[in-house]
């Protein structure tokens, strides 16, 4: 167990000043997600263009400093990332945070891993686990324009 | 088997009853506990106790990774395809109590009817009888014969387009049928009849496959099955759990709570509302263990054996009546000894140090039925010997002598 | 008392977290248990067990004797009339769960209003809801104020013609805050209506005199008074429970059972139905024992003192936000950091071994009428001390240095 | 625990042959018990003449062996006697076995005591006092016309 690797100053960083914290104008896809235990919440705005590309991507919601930067950083790294690419994006975190390998994904910048795997102190902290994750369910709902909230009861 | 290491491990073997060593013939009432579960949940009170799911502290997320392990141990164990299939109860009582309530007020409607047995327990019956009161449900029951056992044919009998469920028990906790489940739920799925099995007796005595039985719902209780008292498992086909309401409400089963609404949570939570029965379930774990070193394969045929001795030693006494004669029975043994009352039986007995139970065991059709108002059991767990069974019997000669002294 | 003393009767307390010496601050989710409680589970287990109630082996004898004598003994602490006042269940959660349904089912009709506050537990809301699905019931919830009380005037304020129910908590489980039960209930009962208390909180911080309060139910939960898990009490005055309806149905609560009709038991098993929590409700009679050897009034008095010592030093720390300031309060303290959400609090904390608990305890619509997702809770014990509350206080620090560093 | 005080001779020759086992022809006053838990029945059956006296007591019903020598010493004795005679003799029973006192009536004669004093083996099987006391209680109720049918488990 390791304070310092939960709380790295990146995730205090984007945990206090969330990126992307607002509801996207003219969105196209949306999905809700929901934490039923402790209560935190978040909904995931994207609008894609006609490539299937991410141009924009938002969230709106209230957690703690692991779930906001969770959501923050995720929304970075989506834009101007085709939706397939998102969805390896997505597989590829949830492995790392969930079943803890190293990341495979080698269409991404080190400055994104970097950012990525700053959020891999969560793998010792198993109740912290679904605040990283809340967010990333709920992308893969939003692009599936699944209708349910999503719960992360059921997911981790 | 080796019994009497077996036996080992249960301390209470180690205690007299009024100075007599204890041949404990009450395992279908209650099972006793070997040591390894006891001293689960002394560990488990003592070094790691806390609340589950609520807290992010170390001993909670510690004792919620236990709690959850044993689901997933129980699901293994009864081969339920999914861990959320399986609810942790405060008994099997309960367990039929969520089924009648859920189910019944969702898809039962006056004059459909649910079909039980007459071997049921009070515990599968009480529960739809208020339906019948509160909605008008009728309750149908399939004939048990003069041999004690309830058939395929007698349940096909009473099916009509009416039926809506069939409740019936895996094994009696009185004449120690093992009903044809498997057969009945072909039978009733082809019909578009879920049923419930009363799986009390059924889990501590026989193989558990859910996938082969394919029944909807099993109702199960622990304290039967080596484990802890107050503790008991729902196991219930996932798409039941998710379609029915929920049962009891209150903290951890909620979705999100609103002054003017209420949305309810996922499986499991949804059924497991309140502080549950965190270290029974915890040290249930080990129960599963218990019975998984033994083999369940061996203490079905350690049973067998014993059941067969059993008949066969009291066949041989001529005042004892061995109440039903099940082609396929499990590990109860009923009887009756003329002009001697159950209760008189079983006061003499104890003074020898043999527990059986004396009465109507829960089932007063089956014994209106058969025209007793009571009757003496005798039922088997892994620890028992040929010689309880030769105590046991020594015991009813006994009875014999003091009520033949005039 | 000697804090000290009582500390080493826990044996958790000899166990490290994180190599810390344990802070337990959680006591409000599940208390820890002294040795006696567990010593006499495995005391029953080891040496004495049988089921109760049904056979009349040596036995089944002396654990139904026990059992009786705990419920005899829950009927002095809490000062109830009659043992039979005193149904065992499996938590407060089902125990008021118990009440919804039969007083619901019977009592309550479309447009009736159940009165709850905005204090009150997911268990003591959800229970009502069902009312309101199923029969069109209304709930009103009396006003909480922003010393997080709920008083006399708030709840007669809400009272109409259409009152049925009045169910309030004893001791909020976020503000501390204790109700004023008794004047509620003369209220109450000045116009007819019928009062329940959700005593959790109650249970193991305040004296009991079911008498004095005069309410019509009280829920408790063991583990939270220093019991086993699993196990929880329902006080009622007799009138309600010979007049309401069964709850659960099963063995063990009947009178007599025909193919055509059931009649139930008389109390207290009309309202334990199947087989009950045994081996816990024998070993909470060693809770009971524990409470009164230490003396109700000398626990208020150290919890007290403990609450005071928490507030001034949490009040002094600048960054902490106390969740209201109720005049009358027991042993709980909730409170918010500025910029740390309360999960974050909470596991930087664990690492010094110092267990909270965040989140919205089960209270969703306190939680959205004070505008916070969640708050962070220190709940107090018997063992707990103001170096537990230093410590605390440390740690919270720390949390800050941790938040502040960029 | 003495099983040889339980099954006195006097008992068992009582519980195989119950006297007064039928149904009172012109019977008055009656009244039904059960014992729920173990499933022991009975039916008490009085004709008391004009001055309140016993001329006739009778009882139907199954159960062990205490049960069934208890109602039958029981019609035995009640017979002949007098109604506030027989609440006397109630309660002196129900207080030898439930208290463990000895019998207080000087009204019986020396057989009658004896056949009372032959219950008192029951004292020690708490689990079988009910089998004793199931038929006084219902005597009580059938004297004063209760209705209830009488259940031992609200009474022991
Ligand atoms: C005030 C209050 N009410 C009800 C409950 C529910 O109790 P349990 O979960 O033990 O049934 C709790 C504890 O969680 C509580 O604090
Ligand atoms: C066949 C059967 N069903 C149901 C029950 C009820 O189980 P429990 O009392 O543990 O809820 C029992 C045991 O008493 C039983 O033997």
């Amino acid at each position: 167990m390791n304070l310092k690797e939960l709380y790295q100053e990146l995730i205090l960083d984007h945990g206090k000043n969330p990126r992307n914290l607002k509801k996207t104008e003219n969105f196209n896809k949306d999905a809700k997600g929901h934490n039923p235990l402790c209560g935190d919440k978040v909904h995931i705005y994207l609008k894609l263009n006609e490539n299937k590309k991410v141009e924009e991507a938002s969230f709106e919601g209230s957690g703690c400093a692991i779930s906001m930067a969770s959501a923050s950083i995720m929304t970075e790294l989506v834009k101007g990332k085709e939706v397939n690419d998102v969805k390896e994006l997505i597989k590829d975190f949830l492995e790392m945070i969930k079943e803890k390998n190293a990341l495979k994904s080698n269409n991404l910048s080190e400055d994104e891993k970097t950012k990525l795997m700053s959020l891999s102190g969560v793998q010792q902290y198993p109740m912290r686990v679904k605040c990283a994750t809340l967010s990333w369910h709920t992308l893969t709902s939003a692009i599936n324009n699944k209708k349910d909230e999503i719960n992360t009861e059921k997911l981790d | 088997m080796n019994i009497n290491k077996i036996k080992s491990e249960f301390p209470i073997f180690s205690k007299k009853v009024h100075n007599n060593d204890l041949v404990y013939l009450d395992s279908a009432n209650s099972s006793q506990k070997p040591l390894v579960v006891v001293d689960r949940i002394y560990d488990f009170y003592t070094k790691e106790f806390s609340n589950i799911g609520r807290s992010v502290h170390y001993l909670a997320v510690a004792a919620t990774n236990l709690y959850e392990n044993t689901r997933v141990s129980v699901q293994k164990h009864i081969n339920a395809k999914d861990k959320d299939e399986i609810v942790f109860t405060k008994g099997a009582t309960e367990a039929i109590n969520l089924v009648a309530n859920t189910y019944g007020n969702k898809n039962l409607n006056e004059g459909d009817e649910v079909l039980i047995t007459e071997l049921e327990h009070h515990s599968n019956y009480v529960p739809w009888h208020y339906l019948r009161k509160s909605k008008g449900v009728k309750i149908e029951f399939a004939e048990v014969n003069n041999d004690g056992e309830v058939t395929l044919e007698s349940i096909e009998k009473k099916i009509t387009s009416k039926t809506k469920m069939i409740a019936v028990t895996h094994l009696s906790n009185v004449t120690g049928a093992i009903l044809p489940i498997k057969e009945i739920t072909q039978l009733a799925h082809s019909k578009g009849i879920p049923v419930l099995v009363d799986g009390c007796q059924g889990a501590p005595h026989l193989n558990l496959d859910m996938q082969d039985l394919d029944c909807d719902f099993y109702a199960i209780s622990c304290h039967k099955m080596y484990g802890p008292t107050g503790l008991g498992i729902l196991y219930a086909k996932k798409k039941w759990l998710e379609e029915l309401p929920p049962y009891q409400g209150g903290g951890g089963m909620i979705g999100e709570v609103k002054k003017n609404d209420i949305s309810y949570g996922d499986l499991p939570n949804k059924y497991e509302a309140g502080t549950m029965a965190t270290a029974q379930v915890i040290a249930f774990e080990e129960s599963i263990k218990f019975l998984n070193k033994l083999g369940m394969q061996n203490i079905i045929k350690h049973e067998k054996e014993l059941m067969e001795y059993g008949r066969e030693t009291l066949m041989k006494n001529n005042s004892v009546k061995l109440i039903g004669n099940p082609k396929n029975q499990g590990a109860v043994l009923s009887f009756t000894i003329e002009g001697i009352h159950p209760h008189d039986i079983a006061t003499i007995l104890d003074e020898d140090g043999v527990a059986i139970r004396a009465g109507h065991h829960c089932c007063q059709v089956l014994h209106d039925k058969f025209g007793l108002p009571a009757t003496a059991r005798a039922s088997f767990g892994v620890y028992n010997t040929k010689d309880d069974i030769d105590k046991l019997n020594a015991s009813i000669n006994k009875c014999k002598k003091i009520f033949d002294k005039k």
